[in-house]
C-alpha cells in the first residue's frame, strides 16, 4: 500500500497506469492469499527472512567488505580470524575469515548469491521443462503423452541426487579445462534442474487433463483458436498454482542439492564457493575449534531453506481453497 | 494384475537399459582408471598395454554390448581395485545398505506417519505446528553437516554412540546382520536417524495433506453422520484413503533412501554399497560404479512394482474384476 | 591381557597380493606381514631382513645370503627358490612392482641360502627398494595358481588378493575390502619380538572428521593422517595426542618450459615460463612462510631443493630458499617482458596431498598479487593425474609431490630433471615418442640442462659414494640455480595415537607395527 | 419449406474405452467401445428450436460437441446449409462456417477461463476473427454485449468469480454471440442454476432468438424446460433417438414407451395428486448395450421381436418413433 | 405453529449459524424456526445459497468450520441437543437422526465394501454379532430395493451405479432406524427416473417406520410431490412455511409466488416465464429491513428498514410486511 502511495506522490507518472497498478494491489491486498498471509506470523517471518537473504546477495557488491572472489583481495595471513567479538576479532572480518584468508561476512553474501543463482536458475530450468512437456502431454495426450510420461518414468525411476553426478561427471569430461570454471555453473544448474523437472511436468499433465476438459477450454475450441494459443493463454495460468508451491520446495531442494554435490566434490570450484560449498569446506574445522567457519554458512542456508519451504507450505495451503 | 506386472518388468527393462547407457556413456569420461590402478612408476606403455587388456580401446559399442550382455547375466567383472568379482563385492556390501535404509525408512515411516496424521487433526495446536517447523529444521541443513554435527555431539562429546561403521556384525547365511548384537544396533542409530530424517520430513508432510484433504470430503463427512466413533473416522475411514497415495510417494522416498546412503555411508563409514560407490568414484573403479548403478536401478524398479501392487490392492476401483459394474 | 591395536587409515587397502600395487599403505601394511630381504629401521636405515648379509661380488654381482630357519606363516621353509621365484614374479605381467628390479637383473639361485644378483650395469644401490619387495612363498602361490600377479582385466580373482603368507612378524586373519581387516601376532616369527600386541585390526575411515571423532571417541586407538588444523583439538584431548614428524615427500609446483605455446594462457605465441626471470618472480611471489602457517599450521618444511635434505648429503641451508619478494618478482616479470602480469592455468589435485587444495588456492591469491592471474583447476586425482602426466601433459603449471622411490637422490635427478626425450636429438616429449620417454619421465615440464644430464649420468653409475655424494650436490645446486621447479615444502606426518600407545613413526609414513607397545 | 440449417444424418460417434492390448491378451478381455451416439439424423430449420431430451449418458453432449465440432463423428455427416462439415477439407471454409456456429455450456463455474477477465473473454472471439481493428471498437462492442444480455459494460473489468452463476451464463451467452453467429448449441445451459435464474436465462434466451432470428439446438433432461423452449423434440436412448417430433405433439400424445415414462417422471407440480411411476431398472452400460431395442429391459411393452431386432426411426403421423410396438400398435394408448 | 398437538419431534428455535470470516460474521442461517411432527416429511427450499444445508447441518451437529450454532435452540423430542458434547452428539447422529448427502459418489468411502460401512454403522449403535449385523445390513439393502443384496453386500461402491449408491447412502441413514432423517438434496444427482424411485422410497420409508423426514432440496417439484409442509429459505431467512398445497399453490411472499412461476410447467404455454430479476444478496451484504427488498415488486418503505417477521396468513406462516394488519407494507 505504501509503494502505491509513493507512486502517487511522485506524480508525473500516467494516471491511468497507477490507477491500474492501485487497482491490481488493491485486489491483492484484498484478496485471500494475502490475508492468509497476514494471518501466519511464521510465514511472514519467512517472507523477511527470504527478502533479506535474496536482496543482501543481489546487492552483495555493494554491501560486502571485498570481493572474496577475487584472489587479489586475499591475504592468507588473515585467515582463521575469529569473529569480531572473539578476543582475537577484527572489524575487517565481522563474522571471521576463511582458511583463505576471505572475510566470512563477504563470502557468505557471495556464496548466498551464487547458491540463490543456482537454485532459481536450475528451478525455472526445470520449471520451463516441466512446465512445457506436461502442458502438451496433458493437452495432447496419445503417444506424445505416452511418450513424455515414459521418458519421466525412466527419468523418475532413477535418484535426482545421481542424475546430477551423472550429467556432472559427463560436462567435466566433455567440457575443455579452462572453460570449467565458467560453465561449472551452468552444468549445476542444467544437472539439478533435469533432475527436477518431472515433479513439474506430471503436476502440470495431470491439472491440464482436467483443465482440458473443462468447458472454457471447449468453448475457446469452438471459437476456433489455435491450440497452442490455448495451451499458453488459457490453461497454463490455471495450473501454475500447484507449479509455484512445486517450484518452492525445488528451490530449497536444489539449494541443497547443490551442497549435497559439492560433498561429494562435484561443486562449483572451491575459489568461488557457495554456501554449500562453504559448508564443505567449513566442516573440515569444526574439530579444531574454527566452528564460525561452518556455522555461519551453515545458519544463512538453514535460514534460506527453511525460509523458503515455510512460504511454499504457506503458499501451499493458501493456493489450495478447499483448506481456506 | 499380470498385465501391470509384465508392463511394468517391460518398461523396468528399458529403464535399466537406459541407465546402464548413461552409466556406460559416463564412465568413459571419470577419470583414467590405469592411472589409480597402478603406481607412478609404471611406464606409459604398461599403462597402455593395461588399457588394451581392460577393453578400454574397443570400439564403444563393443564395450556397451559387452557391458549390456555381462550386466544381464549379473557379470559386473572384477574390480579394477579390488580385483575381486563385483556381483561378489556387492553381496557383501549390499546386507550393509539394505539394513541401513530399512531401519531408515521403518523409522521415517513409523514417526512420519504418525505425526502427519496428528498435524492433520489438530492443524492449530502448537505441538503440530512445532512437527512442522522442527521437521522443516532438519532438513533444512545439508545431510552431510547434520551427520557430523551427531557425530561431534553423541560420538564425541557425550561418547553415547559409536561414530563409525556397523558395530558387531553376526553372519546369518550369506547375509552380515548388525541388528543381533548391543554394538550393531546401537552403531545404527546415528546413521539411520541422519538417513531417515529428511523422509521423515516429506512423509510427514505428504500424509497431513493428503490426510487434510480426505477429511473434507463427502464420505468423511458422512461417516462423522453416521455416528462413527472419531478413531474410526480418523484412522478407518481417513487415514485409509490417506495412504492410497502416500505409499506411491513413500515407495520412491525408499528408493532416494538408498540413493542418499551414499552421503550418510561415506560420513558414517558404513560399509555398504553407497560408501563402495564413492570409493570407486575416487578410484575410478568402473565396473563397481556401473553395477552400483545399474543395482539403484534395479531397486528403484522392483520398489515400483511393490508399490504398483500394493496400489492395487489397497484400491479396489484398480482391480479388474468387472462383477457387478453397471448393475 | 588383550593389548588391541586398532587403527584407522585414511585409504583403503585393495589387495593382499604384494605385488599389485606400488603405493605406500599398502606395501607399508604388507611390510607387517611379508618380508624383502632388507628392511628399514624407523629411522629408515637399512638393517638386514631375510637376508642376513650382503656384498658385491664384482660391479655386476651382488651376492646375497639368506636368513636360515625362516618359516612362511602356513609353515613352508624359506629359502633360495622362494627369492628365484620372487624375483620372476616381481617383473611379470601385472606387477606394478617391476621397477624393483631391473629388467637386466638376474637372480641366480647359489645354494639353498644363497642368491646371486647379476645385472648388466653396475647398479650401486640395487637394494634401496627392496624394503618393499616382498618374498612370496614359491610352494604356496604355485599350488593357488599364482604364479604372476592378478592378471588385470581378467575375469579370475587372483588367490593373492585375500589371501597372505608372509615370514612377517603379523598374520592376516580376515579381510574385508573397504571394511575391516584384522591380525595377530605370528608366535614363530624369527626376529625378537619389540611389541606387545595381541591383535591388529585396521579399518579405512575416508572423511577426515569421522577419522578424528573414532580417535577421540576411543573407537580406535590409532589413526592417521589427521588433518593439520585438528591436530590441537587432539592434542586438547585427554585420551590423544598427535605424533609429527617430517616426511620425505617434497611438494612443488611445475612449471611447463618446453612448448612454444603455453596451453592456459593469455599470453599467445610465445612460452613466459621458458624465462627464468619468470620462473623465479613465480618463485618470489609465494609466501612460503604464510602457506606453513596457516594452510599447514606449522606442519610443513620449506623447502629449496626437490628432494628433503634427510634423503641428501646436502646440508639443510647449503642452498637457501629464493626469499618471499612479491617487489623483487614485480620487477623480474617487468624485466621479461611482463609489466602488467599475464594469465595461466594452474592445475591441482584435491584428494592427494595435505591441504593440496588450499596450498594451490593460496598461491594463486599470492600469485594475483604480483599480476600472474591464476585459473585454479582443482580436482580429485583420478582426473588430475591423466589430465597432467605424459602423455597428456596438459597443464601449463602443476601442482605435484614426489618422494624418490629409492629414497636418495639419483631418482629425483633420473626422473625429475632428466631431459624427457625418448631418444638423443628428438624434440622434448615429442609427441609420438611421448610414452617411450624412460628417463626424465616425470619430467613433465620438460626442464632440459644438458650438462645436469651428464653429470646425473655419472651419478647413477657411481659406486664410491663420497664422489656420489659430492656429485649429487653439485647437481642439485644447478637445479636450484636454473629455478627448473618451485619446491615448497616437506609435508608432515601427522598420526594420532591414543594414550597408552607408543607407535614408532617412519619418514615415508609406513606404519610398522613391530615397534608398537600399548600400555 | 426452405432448406434446414443444420441437418445430421447418420451421425455416429464411438468411444474406444477397451484396456491396454497387454490386458486384453492375457485377461482375455475383448475390446471395448461405447456407442456415445450410433446413427442419429434431425434437422434444425432456421430460427427454430430442436431439443434433445435423455438421461444422463445417453449421448447428448457427444452429439452438441459433434455438431460444434469438438469431436469427429466415427460416421455420418452433418451439413450447415448444404455444406458437408465433416467432407470439408478446406480449413479456411470450415473455420468460417464453424464460426458461424457457438456453443454454450452448461456449468457456468468451468466455461469461463477463471484467469480472464470478462472483457477477454468476451472479446476472444473478435480477437480471434480480427473483426475489429481498434482497441476502442472491440472495447464497445463487448460493452454493447454485456448490456444485451443484462449485464453493464463496467462488469467487463471484473473476474468470473465475481459473479453468480446467472450473472456468469450470461457472460457465456455474451461470449457466444460476440461473433454473430446464427446457430447456438445449448448443452443443458440452466441445469446447474436455481428455477429463479434458469426463467432469467431462458427468457433472456427467448427475447435473442426474437431478435436475431438465433437457431438453437438446445440440451436438457428437465421435460418441462424443453416444453417451454423448443418447436421439436428429439427424445435419447443410449445413443439414439427414439422419438422425435412436434412439441406440442410429444406431450399430448407421446408415442414411444420411454418417452411416456419421461413424461410421467416429470413432477407434478400442480398437485393433481398424478402420481409418479417410476420406471423400472436404471440406464443400462452404453458398453454392453442390451440386444434389439436397447429399452427392452425396461419396457412393459417389449416382446421377443424386441429383444432381437434394433428399431428404426419412421414416420407415424408426422412423428418419427423407433419402436416395434408402436409400428405393430400394440401398444396402450396414453391419455 | 404445526397443525398437529402431538409433541413435534424435531424444533428449531431461532436458530443462527454464523461463519466468522476476516470480512465480519457471514450468517448462513438467521433466525430460522420450524417443527417437524413424527412421521411428516419437511421440505426445505430456496435458492442456492440460502441456508439449506446450513440448517440441516447444525441439526446434526455438523457445519463445517468456521461454521457455529451463534444462538437458537434444536431440540429432539423436547431434548436439547445444541449444546451436546461431541460425543453425546455422535452418539445421537445415525442412531436418532439420519443424513443423507447430495451426491452418493463420493457419500461411500470406495476403498470398503458397501457391507463393511454398513455393518460398521449397525455395530457403532446396536449391540449386534458380526452376523447379526450382517443380517441386518442385507435386510436393509432389500428394503431400499438392491437385488441379490446377499452378493452385492460385499462390492464396492464403484461397483454400483448412481442410483443404487443413494439407495446404499439411504441404507445407511436408516441402520438404527433413526426417527428423523435430514436429507439434503438426495435426488439432485440423479436422472428424473432414478429420482422418483428414490422419492417412492423415501414416502414410504415415511408411511411404514413413521420417520419424519426433513428434505432439503432446491427442486419444487420434488417437494410438492413428497412434503407434507414445506419451509422457503431465502438468504437464511425462512420467508414462507405451510402446508405443501397452499405454498405451491398460493404462494402468499412475493418471493414464494415469483419462484413458482419462473418454474416451467409442461402444458402451460407461456412465451415467458415470470421473472425475479436480481440475484440473491451475498450473505456479507444482506440489506436492511427484508432481504428480498431489491428484487421485490411490491416492496413499500417499511421493507427497506424493518426486518419482517414470520406471520400467520391463512394456513401458513409468512415473513413479509405486505400481509402486516397495521397495513405498511405496499
Ligand atoms: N471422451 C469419452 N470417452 C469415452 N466415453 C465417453 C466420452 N465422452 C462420452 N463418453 C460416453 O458416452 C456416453 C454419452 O455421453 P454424453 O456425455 O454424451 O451423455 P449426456 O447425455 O450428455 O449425459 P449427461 O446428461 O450426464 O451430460 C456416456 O456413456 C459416456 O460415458
Ligand atoms: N465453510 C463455509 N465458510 C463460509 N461460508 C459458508 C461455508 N459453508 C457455507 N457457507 C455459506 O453458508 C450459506 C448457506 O449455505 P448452504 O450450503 O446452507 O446453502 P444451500 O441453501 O444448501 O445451497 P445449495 O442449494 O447450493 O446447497 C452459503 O451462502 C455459503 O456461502
Ligand atoms: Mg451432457
Ligand atoms: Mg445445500
Amino acid at each position: 500500500m505504501t509503494a502505491a502511495a509513493r507512486t502517487v506522490e511522485g506524480g508525473g507518472i500516467d494516471m491511468n497506469f497507477i490507477s491500474r497498478t492501485q487497482d491490481t494491489l488493491h485486489r491483492f491486498l484484498d484478496g485471500d492469499v494475502w490475508y492468509s498471509f497476514t494471518q501466519s506470523r511464521i510465514t511472514i517471518v519467512a517472507a523477511i527472512v527470504t527478502i533479506i537473504l535474496v536482496g543482501a546477495s543481489v546487492l552483495a557488491p555493494f554491501i560486502s567488505i571485498h570481493d572474496p572472489f577475487n584472489p587479489v583481495n586475499l591475504n592468507l595471513m588473515d585467515s582463521f580470524t575469529p569473529p569480531v567479538w572473539s578476543e582475537d576479532g577484527r572489524w575487517a572480518f565481522p563474522l571471521g575469515s576463511d582458511d583463505q584468508g576471505r572475510d566470512l561476512y563477504s563470502t557468505i553474501l557471495y556464496g548466498s548469491r551464487l547458491s540463490l543463482f543456482i537454485g532459481f536458475a536450475s528451478v525455472a530450468f526445470s520449471m520451463s521443462l516441466g512446465v512445457s512437456l506436461g502442458l502438451i502431454a496433458g493437452y495432447l495426450g496419445g503417444s506424445v503423452d505416452a511418450f513424455i510420461m515414459r521418458v519421466a518414468d525412466i527419468q523418475i525411476s532413477f535418484p535426482g541426487i545421481l542424475i546430477a553426478l551423472l550429467i556432472d561427471g559427463l560436462a567435466r569430461a566433455l567440457l575443455p579445462g579452462e572453460s570449467h570454471d565458467e560453465v561449472m555453473v551452468y552444468v549445476l544448474i542444467l544437472a539439478i534442474g533435469l533432475s527436477q523437472w518431472v515433479n513439474f511436468a506430471r503436476t502440470v499433465r495431470g491439472s491440464t487433463m482436467v483443465e482440458r476438459n473443462k468447458e472454457y477450454v471447449q468453448a475457446a475450441r469452438v471459437i476456433g483458436v489455435s491450440r497452442l494459443f490455448i495451451m499458453v493463454r488459457h490453461i497454463m495460468p490455471n495450473v501454475m498454482g500447484p507449479v509455484l508451491v512445486i517450484a518452492t520446495i525445488s528451490l530449497a531442494v536444489a539449494i541443497l542439492s547443490e551442497a549435497a554435490l559439492s560433498f561429494l566434490g562435484v561443486g562449483v570450484p572451491p575459489t568461488q564457493p557457495s554456501l554449500g560449498t562453504l559448508i564443505r569446506i567449513g566442516q573440515d574445522f569444526l574439530f579444531s575449534g574454527e566452528w564460525w567457519i561452518v556455522i555461519f554458512p551453515g545458519m544463512t542456508l538453514a535460514a534460506l531453506v527453511l525460509a523458503v519451504n515455510l512460504l511454499g507450505d504457506w503458499l501451499r495451503d493458501a493456493l489450495n481453497p478447499k483448506l481456506r | 494384475m499380470i498385465a501391470l506386472i509384465i508392463r511394468r518388468s517391460y518398461q523396468s527393462v528399458v529403464v535399466m537399459l537406459v541407465v546402464a547407457l548413461l552409466a556406460f556413456t559416463m564412465f568413459r569420461y571419470v577419470g583414467d582408471p590405469v592411472s589409480m590402478m597402478v603406481g607412478q612408476d609404471t611406464s606409459l606403455e604398461q599403462r597402455e598395454a593395461m588399457r588394451v587388456s581392460l577393453g578400454l580401446k574397443d570400439p564403444v559399442p563393443v564395450q556397451f554390448a559387452r557391458f549390456v550382455m555381462n550386466t544381464a547375466q549379473g557379470e559386473f567383472g572384477i574390480s579394477y581395485q579390488l580385483g575381486r568379482p563385483v556381483a561378489e563385492i556387492l553381496s557383501e556390501r549390499v546386507p550393509a545398505t539394505l539394513e541401513l535404509s530399512l531401519v531408515a525408512a521403518l523409522f521415517a515411516m513409523l514417526v512420519g506417519i504418525p505425526m502427519g496424521v496428528y498435524t492433520a487433526l489438530h492443524p492449530q495446536k502448537w505441538l503440530s505446528k512445532a512437527f512442522l517447523t522442527i521437521s522443516l529444521v532438519g532438513i533444512s541443513l545439508p545431510t552431510f553437516l547434520i551427520g557430523i554435527l551427531l557425530i561431534l555431539f553423541f560420538g564425541v562429546l557425550l561418547n553415547w554412540l559409536p561414530t563409525f561403521g556397523r558395530g558387531e556384525v553376526v553372519m546369518l547365511g550369506g547375509w552380515s546382520t548388525g541388528f543381533l548384537s548391543g554394538s550393531g544396533v546401537k552403531s545404527l542409530l546415528m546413521p539411520a536417524f541422519t538417513l531417515g530424517m529428511f523422509q521423515l520430513t516429506l512423509i510427514m508432510r505428504l500424509v497431513r495433506s493428503e490426510m487434510m484433504e480426505v477429511l473434507l470430503t463427502d464420505y468423511i463427512k458422512f461417516a462423522r453422520a453416521r455416528g462413527l466413533s472419531n478413531k474410526a473416522v480418523n484412522f478407518g475411514h481417513a487415514l485409509k484413503n490417506t495412504l492410497v497415495p502416500v505409499i506411491t510417494i513413500t515407495g520412491l522416498q525408499i528408493g532416494n533412501i538408498v540413493a542418499f546412503a551414499t552421503i550418510t555411508e561415506s560420513v558414517f563409514q558404513w560399509p555398504g554399497v553407497g560408501l563402495m560407490f564413492i570409493q570407486a568414484i575416487g578410484l575410478v573403479d568402473i565396473p563397481i560404479m556401473s553395477a552400483y548403478l545399474v543395482l539403484v536401478a534395479l531397486f528403484f524398479v522392483i520398489i515400483n512394482l511393490i508399490v504398483d501392487i500394493l496400489y492395487h490392492v489397497v484400491d479396489p476401483r484398480l482391480r479388474v474384476d468387472g462383477s457387478g459394474a453397471h448393475g | 591381557q588383550a593389548k588391541e591395536l586398532k587403527f584407522a587409515f585414511q585409504g583403503t587397502l585393495t589387495s593382499w597380493d604384494p605385488y599389485r600395487l606400488n603405493e605406500t599403505f599398502t606395501l607399508g601394511t604388507m611390510g607387517n606381514v611379508y618380508e624383502g630381504l632388507i628392511h628399514r629401521k624407523p629411522n629408515m636405515v637399512i638393517e638386514p631382513g631375510l637376508a642376513v648379509s650382503w656384498e658385491i661380488m664384482e660391479p655386476t654381482r651382488w651376492r646375497f645370503h639368506l636368513r636360515k630357519g625362516v618359516k612362511f606363516h602356513n609353515g613352508n621353509d624359506f629359502n633360495a627358490d622362494d627369492v628365484v621365484f620372487s624375483a620372476t614374479r616381481v617383473r611379470a605381467e601385472g606387477s606394478d612392482l617391476k621397477t624393483r628390479i631391473s629388467a637386466d637383473t638376474k637372480a641366480i639361485k647359489v645354494d639353498d641360502y644363497t642368491v646371486d644378483f647379476v645385472s648388466d650395469n653396475p647398479n650401486p644401490i640395487i637394494f634401496s627398494e627392496w624394503g618393499t619387495w616382498n618374498i612370496i612363498d614359491k610352494e604356496w602361490a604355485t599350488a593357488n595358481n599364482a604364479v604372476t600377479p592378478q592378471n588385470v582385466g581378467g575375469t579370475e580373482e587372483n588367490y593373492l588378493t585375500r589371501h597372505a603368507n608372509g615370514t612377517g612378524p603379523f598374520i592376516m586373519v580376515s579381510h574385508e575390502a573397504g571394511v575391516k581387516t584384522t591380525f595377530k601376532p605370528n608366535p614363530n616369527y624369527w626376529g625378537k619380538k619389540q611389541h606387545n600386541l595381541t591383535s591388529v585390526t585396521y579399518t579405512p575411515i575416508g572423511q577426515d572428521a569421522t577419522r578424528v571423532a573414532a580417535l577421540l571417541s576411543g573407537q580406535v586407538n590409532m589413526a592417521y593422517p589427521v588433518p593439520v588444523q585438528d591436530q590441537a583439538r587432539v592434542n586438547a584431548a585427554s585420551n590423544a595426542s598427535v605424533l609429527i614428524g617430517p616426511e620425505l615427500r617434497t611438494i612443488f609446483i611445475g612449471m611447463d618450459q618446453f612448448r612454444d605455446e603455453l596451453l592456459h594462457s593469455s599470453v599467445k605465441g610465445k612460452n613466459p615460463l621458458k624465462d627464468k626471470r619468470v620462473r623465479e618472480a613465480v618463485f618470489h611471489a609465494i609466501d612460503i612462510k604464510a602457506i606453513q602457517k596457516k594452510v599447514m599450521r606449522n606442519l610443513s618444511e620449506p623447502s629449496s631443493l626437490m628432494i628433503a635434505p634427510s634423503l641428501t648429503p646436502i646440508s639443510k641451508d647449503h642452498y637457501p630458499r629464493r626469499a618471499f619478494d612479491p617487489a623483487k618478482s614485480k620487477s623480474l616479470l617487468a624485466a621479461a617482458g611482463y609489466p602488467n602480469g599475464f594469465e595461466i592455468g594452474l592445475d591441482c589435485p584435491n584428494d592427494r596431498y595435505v591441504n593440496d587444495e588450499a596450498i594451490c588456492t593460496a598461491a594463486s591469491a599470492m600469485l594475483a598479487k604480483v599480476g600472474i592471474k591464476v585459473k585454479l583447476l582443482a580436482q580429485p586425482k583420478a582426473k588430475f593425474f591423466p589430465k597432467v602426466l605424459a602423455p597428456n601433459l596438459d597443464y601449463s603449471m602443476y601442482l605435484l609431490g614426489w618422494t624418490p622411490g629409492s629414497l636418495e637422490a639419483g631418482n629425483v635427478l633420473r626422473d625429475l630433471f632428466y631431459c624427457p626425450r625418448a631418444s638423443k636429438g628428438e624434440a622434448l616429449w615429442a609427441k609420438e615418442s611421448r610414452n617411450k620417454v624412460g628417463k626424465g619421465k616425470f619430467n613433465i615440464g620438460g626442464y632440459c640442462n644438458p650438462a645436469l644430464d651428464a653429470l646425473t649420468d655419472k651419478i647413477l653409475s657411481e659406486t664410491n659414494m663420497k664422489m656420489r655424494d659430492e656429485m649429487i650436490t653439485k647437481a642439485m645446486g644447478i637445479t636450484v640455480d636454473d629455478a627448473a621447479y618451485v619446491p615448497l615444502h616437506q609435508q608432515a606426518l601427522a598420526w594420532g595415537v591414543a594414550k597408552g600407545v607408543h607407535v614408532k613413526q617412519r619418514g615415508d609414513n609406513v606404519f610398522d607395527w613391530r615397534y608398537v607397545m600399548i600400555d | 419449406m426452405t432448406e434446414p440449417l443444420v441437418k445430421a444424418k447418420g451421425i455416429a460417434r464411438y468411444f474406444d474405452v477397451s484396456p491396454p492390448l497387454l490386458n486384453r491378451l492375457i485377461e482375455g478381455s475383448k475390446r471395448q467401445v461405447v456407442k456415445a451416439v450410433d446413427g442419429v439424423d434431425f434437422e434444425i430449420e432456421r430460427g427454430q428450436t430442436l431439443s434433445l431430451v435423455g438421461e444422463s449418458g445417453c449421448g447428448k453432449s457427444t452429439i452438441a460437441r459433434l455438431v460444434v465440432g469438438l469431436y469427429e463423428p466415427t460416421g455420418g455427416s452433418i451439413e450447415f446449409e448444404g455444406v458437408d462439415l465433416t467432407a470439408l477439407d478446406n480449413r479456411k471454409e470450415e473455420a468460417k462456417l464453424r464460426g458461424r456456429m457457438q456453443m454454450i455450456f452448461q456449468d457456468p463455474y468451468a466455461s469461463l477461463n477463471p484467469r480472464w477477465r470478462v472483457q477477454d473473454i468476451v472479446a476472444e472471439p473478435i480477437r480471434h476473427k480480427k473483426m475489429f481493428d481498434t482497441r476502442a471498437e472491440v472495447t464497445s462492442r463487448v460493452g454493447e454485449l454485456l448490456s444485451q444480455v443484462g449485464l453493464s459494460p463496467a462488469d467487463g473489468e471484473k473476474y468470473p468469480h465475481e459473479f453468480s452463476g446467472g450473472q456468469r451464463q450470461r457472460i457465456s451467452i455474451a461470449r457466444a454471440l460476440a461473433s454473430n453467429p446464427e446457430f447456438l448449441v445449448c448443452d443443458e445451459p440452466t441445469s446447474a442454476l436455481d428455477v429463479s435464474v434458469q426463467a432469467q436465462i431462458l427468457n433472456l434466451m427467448k427475447d435473442l432468438q426474437r431478435k436475431f432470428g438465433l437457431t438453437y439446438l438446445f440440451i436438457s433432461h428437465d421435460l418441462a424446460v424443453v416444453d417451454h423452449v423448443s418447436d421439436r423434440i428429439g427424445v435419447m436412448y443410449l445413443g439414439r433417438i427414439c422419438e422425435l417430433a412436434d412439441t406440442r405433439e410429444l406431450f399430448s400424445n407421446p408415442r414411444h414407451p420411454y418417452s411416456r415414462f419421461l413424461l410421467d417422471a416429470i413432477p407434478d407440480l400442480d398437485m393433481t395428486g398424478k402420481q409418479r411411476i417410476p420406471v423400472a431398472g436404471e440406464v443400462p452400460s452404453p458398453i454392453n448395450p442390451p440386444s434389439g431395442c436397447t429399452f427392452h429391459p425396461r419396457c412393459p411393452f417389449a416382446n421377443d421381436r424386441c429383444k432381437s431386432e434394433q428399431p428404426e426411426l419412421r414416420d407415424v403421423d408426422g412423428t418419427q418413433v423407433a419402436c416395434h410396438g408402436v409400428e405393430e400398435n400394440r401398444l396402450e394408448p396414453t391419455g | 405453529m404445526s397443525t398437529s398437538k402431538q409433541q413435534p419431534l424435531l424444533e428449531v428455535r431461532n436458530l443462527r449459524v454464523e461463519f466468522p470470516t476476516r470480512r465480519g460474521s457471514l450468517i448462513a442461517v438467521d433466525g430460522v424456526s420450524m417443527e417437524i411432527a413424527p412421521g411428516e416429511v419437511l421440505g426445505v427450499v430456496g435458492e442456492s445459497g440460502a441456508g439449506k444445508s446450513m440448517t440441516g447441518n447444525a441439526v446434526i451437529g455438523l457445519l463445517p468450520s468456521p461454521g457455529r450454532v451463534e444462538s437458537g435452540e434444536i431440540l429432539l423430542e423436547g431434548e436439547r441437543i445444541d449444546n451436546l458434547p461431541y460425543e453425546q452428539m455422535r452418539k445421537i447422529r445415525g442412531k436418532r437422526i439420519g443424513a443423507i448427502f447430495q451426491d452418493p459418489l463420493t457419500s461411500l468411502n470406495p476403498l470398503y465394501t458397501v457391507g463393511e460401512q454398513l455393518v460398521e454403522t449397525i455395530q457403532t449403535h446396536l449391540d449386534l454379532s458380526e452376523k447379526g449385523a450382517k443380517d441386518r445390513a442385507v435386510d436393509l439393502l432389500e428394503e431400499v430395493g438392491i437385488p441379490s443384496a446377499r452378493e452385492r453386500i460385499d462390492h464396492y461402491p464403484h461397483q454400483f451405479s448412481g442410483g443404487m449408491r443413494q439407495r446404499v447412502v439411504i441404507a445407511l441413514a436408516l441402520c438404527a432406524e433413526p426417527r428423523l432423517i435430514i436429507a439434503d438434496e438426495p435426488t439432485t444427482a440423479l436422472d428424473v427416473s432414478i429420482q422418483a424411485q428414490i422419492i417412492t422410497l423415501i414416502k414410504k420409508l415415511c408411511r411404514e417406520h413413521g420417520t419424519a423426514v426433513m428434505l432439503v432440496t432446491h427442486d419444487m417439484g420434488v417437494i410438492a410431490e413428497t412434503a407434507d409442509r414445506v419451509a422457503v429459505m431465502y438468504a437464511g431467512r425462512i420467508a414462507e412455511i405451510g402446508p405443501v398445497a397452499e405454498v405451491v399453490k398460493n404462494a402468499n411472499h412475493p418471493y414464494t409466488h415469483g419462484l413458482m412461476g419462473s418454474i416451467p410447467k409442461v402444458g402451460h404455454e407461456v412465451e415467458r416465464l415470470t421473472q425475479i430479476d436480481g440475484s440473491m444478496p451475498r450473505l456479507t451484504e444482506i440489506p436492511t429491513g427484508c432481504a428480498f427488498n431489491p428484487r421485490c415488486t411490491e416492496k413499500g418503505p417499511r421493507c427497506m428498514v424493518e426486518r419482517p417477521i414470520l406471520e400467520p396468513v391463512e394456513n401458513s406462516f409468512v415473513a413479509c410486511w405486505k400481509f402486516d394488519p397495521e397495513g405498511t407494507g405496499a
